[in-house]
């Protein structure tokens, strides 16, 4: 997996042939997930990609264990999560958070926001008294730069941008090393996003903190991740470095995504052709798995196309 | 298409540029906070019918709980002498309220037949054996509200838990829990409430548990749908991410925000149980005699209601007052809680 | 250039119980015969408020104060009920944003496709239903013939724009309104959509206005822009124009807050705060709060309109000759500088007909 | 589908079974004596009877003595009425039962669709005021008080229709406008709301886009697509009426089931109240099995989509 190459970082998150299935066993067994391996270095972005459908928020969830996932490994610094309870499961909990979509649904309407703000302070017993508590809430917002005055206001009040940083200091509340964000900005207005997206990137730098950015707006994943990987029915189809993902891909599939991205740019748009991908090779029944086509680049494959990958990939060199 | 207007006037600053801006000021909240159920109570304020019919109902209440200690003269108290008689006030001169009967086309003044003394008056009559309506009245409203009011009880007590583990629970507890739930509704409430009280002696008691085995359910399914949808939101998402055990999300999370489906459904519950009441008495199984709720002041009345109407207009008017008052709330109540349905 | 729709005027207000909402505030713009005209603002900025007056749709609290809407030498708003309902789904006819609950589920879909021809035409039943076929397989539903007694929720998100769009070009509408037509759909998908647009506009000589708050699906669509705030367009002029010199501080912000492809500042440009309440709509510029070019006017008057070219104008005080000249921001100079080279080019013209229509 | 409906009618017959089972060890654990008068009767005459209806027996065996006469139709012998098979005194009564009970559902749901339709579409004018305070009124009233008003003010009073006299379409007038109110009631308040969902919803908005008038958006969109949910209440007014039939028949002595049913409480005749339990029971998961079968027919996205009706 991605790991021999890049040697020097530590690694944060080990995933390994993860399986999440719903309903197994069952008729309407769907697999969410379907045998996906990769993992995190500390301290870096990582994006993940998809359009709906395509398993990526299933995989921020079995991760953080929302889910009890089917098979497969989650390492967390080393140690297996996958399969962790109860007692546990509290001192993982304060190490991994994650910020959600939907800034209306996530905030529960009828508490205050130093009480949401607070919830992890108070199941963790981080404050010994009402004092320190209120300290630290006010010490939340003043970071992801709400006033002190809306600690005692209910979320109804504020409008989406703001309810994200109230979502966003709820989960430093804890103070963990790693974040999902499953889609953070996407019901966000454009001149908004720009907003959420700056504080969680400076939030990151001064407090070292590594992020899981899951997103189905490329533009976006592209310019807050480090790495990418790009999925697609339940499965990893390509893995790389952000700009090695944009500006040499390998899979079909990628190729496909990135054809349709739009762009402010209409001299671009008159020239862009968008490439159809046909989703049968899929399911030629051939077992695939991620295969290292250069240095620090996977893309989903048979042993024989691995081949066909790396004369693309000298295609681009040569260009 | 320019619409360079005439009338903008400059001066030297108009130009000048504006240096500090201040943003934060856009971020302030001005208006005053409301908490969801001060929205809510400001909305439902807005609903006539609704705030009528809340403050009738507090009344009603008020006169309920004075009934305790207090009425005009004793519910269950025989005069025969004086049975029958029609509704009488003090001064005896609103038609209806006068004393007098059509007895065969002649006006006859029942109480001077009767020969109840001067001053003596009954407001609403009496029975036929001559027990004071009045009082009947007030305590068959007592005994039917509070039977409604114990009834919801068994609502809350074993609907709300259940509904909220059903639907949280989910997977196979769930299932089973559902079709224990399907059992018991494919057999008519009505049939497990006779049977009930065919097992137990008549009365308060068994009224209240009879009732209260069946009428948990509706709230049990109510609250599991709501728990189903809740437990996928976000926040409570958030809150097991952030370690919250499932019985703190289910007090923290769930119950605040089951907590208008489960007000509006106890005061759906509360006029439904007062009707079962009132129909149990009135087929002859419900509070027995001599005791008076608004079933049996109903059945009693039902009797003699082609010849002494008034003796069954009463609680007729009172049980369908409180009915509509109850109806009436819990419609205002699902508006005022259901930000859809506002404008 | 013939002019199929003018809007004039317009202002439109919300009742709601806290007060009213003044969502449309003085709009003026018009619809050329074949183009594509975009409309473009955040959520609240009035752009789907202003098509659906234009169809006689808006909600029951909303009442249309001023303005008129020329349809052909026709005021649509004092048109009667019935005028409306003639014009709807024949002369002008509407794309919604979400696919998934915009087709009746309890009805077949060939008979969905069919159905305005059946209201306008004297069209027998068979007829209808053989053009709705047509027409399915136009749109690009494959095996149309045998999927019109098919249900809406046999078929995919994308499938079933395709079907709305059937629908509303089962007519030949002359106008064809989109309103965020794209923005529920996965991007592949988005981008067959927009291409089937595109085609179908070649085709049936239809005048379109899309309405999005994407600028990148706009940069692919749009003949001309209208950028939308707070209840009044901002700026407008044709889409190499406002993509690449842009005027309004707003139409920065939004063009510089976007990351695209080959951003990699460390910082994204955000405009600060929010948009403003239309409770209260202030009293100036209603981008003043945010704009970092704010002057003191732009707190007390209403800009004009300054024209930029014959097809371009933008309402900011920045273009008042007064006013002193200030530098845009860098990502929006290096627009400008792109602009001035593609003129010269003679990749762009300077001033309009930029045709957007090379289909697949 | 076939497959759904044999699962279905499997749970209907275990659920009669557990009824049937609860009923039965119900009865056995009622205090007093069976038989009417029996305070006439000496010690040697009630041992006579118990021999007669087998209640000498031990428990156990008088139950599965219960359970196999269910399964030939026999429900036992009636204590009261001289000896007559319940099921005998069931087939003579329910004749009358059906018939009002289908003439207020019918009348019930179409008067309570077309009222909570108008109301819907005039939301918030008068008349969806006026219909909404009929619709709260329906649901207010006690059905009984209903029925005696009716009594005294169309029949006693007026006299336009019999008092209390099972003779012919005319005299099930008065009982089945009472026994409708409730369903009227249930089903205007539920078509209100869901016709206001439905009048919301975007696909109405495509369809008045498309040109349609305000009344053929109703009638060829509204109407179908708020209808079919208003089929999943008629299972819970099934039972509203079972228990309003009861008091209504009383009142206008009907010769109904309901009518049955109060006099054997009153009269402890144990076998027929078993009977008429199992028989109500039996009626109302009829009842929802046909209305969760027609649902899954007339609804397009369950009857096309995988036809595992699992929940």
């Amino acid at each position: 997996m991605a790991n021999d190459s890049q040697a020097t970082p530590k690694k944060l998150i080990e995933v390994k042939h993860l399986k999440q299935y719903f309903n197994a066993g069952r008729p309407n067994e769907v697999k969410a997930i379907d045998d996906i391996s990769f993992d995190i270095y500390e301290g870096e972005t990582f994006g993940l990609v998809g359009e709906s459908g395509s398993g990526k928020s299933t995989t921020g969830r079995s991760i953080i264990r929302l889910y009890n996932p089917t098979s497969g490994e989650i390492k967390f610094y080393g140690e297996d999560i996958s399969k962790i309870k109860h007692k546990d499961m509290l001192k993982f909990r304060r190490e991994m958070q994650m910020i959600f979509q939907d800034p209306y649904a996530s905030l529960n309407p009828r508490m205050k926001v130093k009480d949401i703000i607070a919830e992890g302070l108070d199941i963790h017993h981080l404050v010994k008294n009402d004092e320190e508590r209120d300290a630290r809430v006010n010490e939340l917002l003043d970071l992801v730069g709400l006033s002190r005055d809306h600690a005692t206001r209910y979320p109804h009040e504020f409008s989406g941008g703001q309810r994200q940083r109230i979502g966003i200091a709820r989960a430093l509340a804890v103070e963990p090393k790693f974040i999902i964000a499953d889609e953070p900005i996407s019901a966000l207005d454009v001149s908004i996003q720009a907003q959420v997206v700056n504080l969680l990137r400076d939030i990151q730098k001064e407090q070292n903190l590594t992020y899981l950015f899951i997103a189905h707006d490329l533009s976006m994943v592209k310019y807050i991740s480090d790495r990418i990987a790009v999925m697609h029915n339940g499965r990893l189809m390509e893995l790389s470095t952000a700009s090695e993902v944009y500006d040499h891909p390998l899979h079909p599939y990628t190729k496909s995504l990135l054809s349709a991205v739009p762009l402010p740019d209409p001299m671009y748009e008159r020239n862009r052709h968008r490439k159809p991908y046909d989703d049968s090779i899929e399911h030629d029944g051939k077992e695939r798995s991620l295969k290292e086509i250069v240095p620090g680049h996977f893309v989903l494959a048979t042993d024989e196309e691995v081949s066909l990958y790396q004369a693309s990939a000298e295609e681009y060199n040569e260009k | 298409m320019a619409d360079n207007s005439t009338d903008i006037k400059f001066n030297e600053n108009s130009f000048k540029k504006i240096e500090k801006h201040n943003v934060d000021e856009q971020e302030k909240i001005s208006a005053p906070s409301l908490t969801f159920f001060q929205d809510a109570v400001r909305r439902l304020k807005k609903n006539k019918a609704a705030v009528i019919s809340f403050w009738l109902l507090a009344l009603i209440v008020v006169f309920s709980i004075i009934s305790i200690w207090w009425t005009p003269s004793d519910p269950n108290a025989q005069h025969v002498a004086y049975a029958n008689l029609p509704p009488k006030i003090a001064n005896g001169q609103i038609p209806g309220f006068t004393g007098k009967a059509n007895v065969g086309g002649r006006i006859v003044d029942k109480y001077a037949q009767a020969k109840v003394p001067s001053g003596t008056y009954y407001v609403l009559g009496t029975d036929y054996l001559g027990r004071d309506l009045f009082s009947r009245l007030m305590k068959g409203i007592a005994l039917s509200l509070l039977i409604g009011f114990l009834a919801t009880l068994f609502d809350l007590v074993i609907g709300v838990p259940y509904g909220v583990v059903s639907g949280w629970k989910g997977g196979r507890v769930d299932t089973l829990m559902q079709r224990f739930i399907e059992i018991i509704s494919s057999i008519p409430n009505l049939v497990i409430v006779i049977l009930m009280l065919l097992l137990f002696t008549p009365g308060l008691g068994s009224i209240v548990v009879a009732m209260g085995i069946t009428g948990w359910i509706t709230m049990a399914r109510l609250v599991r749908a709501e728990t189903l949808t809740l437990k996928t939101q976000e926040y409570v998402l958030a809150a097991r991410t952030l370690g919250e055990s499932p019985f703190k999300i289910a007090i923290k999370h769930l119950v605040p925000n089951l907590s208008s489906t489960i007000i509006i459904q106890t005061m759906f519950s509360i006029p439904t149980a007062i009707f079962f009441e009132a129909f149990l008495s009135f087929i002859g199984i419900g509070i027995p005699a001599p005791n008076a709720s608004l079933g049996t002041l109903l059945s009693d009345g039902q009797k003699t209601f082609r010849f002494l109407p008034y003796q069954m207009w009463y609680p007729a008017a009172a049980i369908s007052i409180i009915m509509i008052a109850f109806n009436l709330l819990a419609d205002g109540l699902r508006d005022a809680f259901d930000p859809k349905t506002q404008e | 250039m013939e002019k199929i729709l003018d809007v004039k005027d317009l202002q439109i207000n919300f009742d709601t119980f806290a007060g009213q909402v003044k969502a449309i505030r003085n709009v003026s713009f018009h619809l050329n015969k074949g183009e594509t005209l975009a409309i473009v603002g955040e959520s609240g900025s009035g752009k789907s408020v202003t098509v659906r007056s234009i169809m006689g749709l808006l909600a029951n609290n909303a009442h249309v104060d001023n303005g008129s809407i020329d349809f052909k030498g026709k005021d649509l708003l004092k048109a009667t009920p019935r005028e409306l309902e003639s014009i709807r789904g024949n002369d002008i006819s509407m794309i919604f944003q979400d696919p998934m609950t915009s087709l009746d589920p309890t009805m077949p879909i060939g008979k969905q496709v069919a159905e305005p021809l059946l209201i306008h035409g004297s069209m027998s039943k068979k007829k209808a239903m053989a053009r709705a076929e047509e027409v399915l397989e136009l749109v690009g539903i494959t095996n149309a013939k045998n999927r019109m007694k098919d249900y809406p929720h046999q078929f995919s998100g994308g499938q079933r724009q395709r079907i709305v769009i059937a629908i509303s070009i089962v007519n030949y509408p002359e106008v064809l309104i989109a309103d965020e037509p794209t923005t529920a759909l996965d991007v592949t998908i988005q981008a067959q959509i927009i291409d089937l647009m595109k085609e179908l506009q070649n085709k049936i000589e239809t005048s379109i206005i899309f309405i999005t708050h994407d600028l990148g699906v706009v940069a692919g669509i749009a003949d001309r822009v209208a950028v939308m705030y707070a209840g009044k367009i901002i700026e407008y002029g044709s889409v190499d124009e406002i993509f690449y010199n842009p005027q309004h501080p707003y139409t920065w912000g939004l063009l510089n807050s976007m990351p695209t492809l080959d951003t990699s500042s460390d910082r994204l440009y955000a405009i600060p705060g929010t948009p403003p309440n239309l409770l209260n709509p202030p009293a100036g510029d209603a981008f003043a709060p945010r704009n970092p070019y704010a002057m003191q006017i732009d707190y007390e008057q209403m800009p004009p309109f300054y024209k930029v070219t014959d097809t371009h104008y933008a309402a900011t005080w920045l273009l008042d000759p007064q006013a002193p000249k200030v530098e845009p921001p860098a990502a929006i100079k290096k627009r400008q500088e792109e602009y001035h080279q593609l003129v010269a080019e003679g990749k762009i013209q300077s001033s309009v007909k930029g045709g957007a229509k090379d289909g697949e | 589908m076939g497959k759904y409906i044999l699962k279905r009618i499997g749970y209907m017959i275990l659920t009669l079974f557990i009824i049937a089972t609860a009923t039965f060890f119900l009865m056995k654990l009622m205090p007093g004596s069976p038989y009417a008068n029996q305070a006439k009767m000496s010690a040697e005459q009630i041992k006579i009877m118990n021999q007669q209806y087998g209640l000498d027996k031990p428990v156990f065996q008088q139950y599965i003595i219960y359970l196999v006469g269910l399964l030939h139709g026999d429900f036992g012998t009636s204590f009261q009425f001289n000896n007559q098979p319940v099921s005998y005194l069931i087939s003579s009564r329910i004749g009358p039962s059906m018939q009002i009970g289908v003439q207020a559902i019918i009348l019930g749901t179409v008067l309570g669709i077309l009222l909570g339709a108008i109301a819907a579409i005039r939301k918030n004018s008068w008349v969806d005021t006026v219909a909404t305070f009929f619709a709260i009124l329906g649901r207010s009233i006690p059905n009984f008080v209903f029925a005696v008003l009716l009594q005294f003010f169309l029949a006693f009073k007026l006299k336009i229709f019999p008092i209390a006299l099972w003779d012919g379409f005319s005299s099930s007038i008065l009982p089945t406008i009472a026994l409708a109110m409730a369903p009227l009631a249930t089903t205007a308040r539920f078509m209100r709301t869901e016709m206001v969902d439905v009048l919301n919803s975007d696909y109405i908005e495509l369809a008045r886009a498309k040109g349609n008038t305000p009344w053929q958006t109703v009638a060829k969109h509204a109407l179908r697509n708020s209808l079919i949910p208003v089929i999943t209440i008629i299972g819970p007014m099934a039972v509203d009426l079972m228990v309003g039939s009861m008091v209504v028949e009383n009142i206008f002595s009907i010769p109904g089931i309901g009518d049955q049913f109060v006099k054997s409480i009153t009269t402890n005749d144990y076998p027929t109240i078993m009977g008429l339990t199992l028989l109500y029971s039996f009626m109302l998961i009829v009842v929802i099995l046909v209305v969760d079968i027609l649902y899954g027919f007339i609804d397009p996205r369950i009857r096309l989509s995988g036809n595992e009706g699992s929940n």
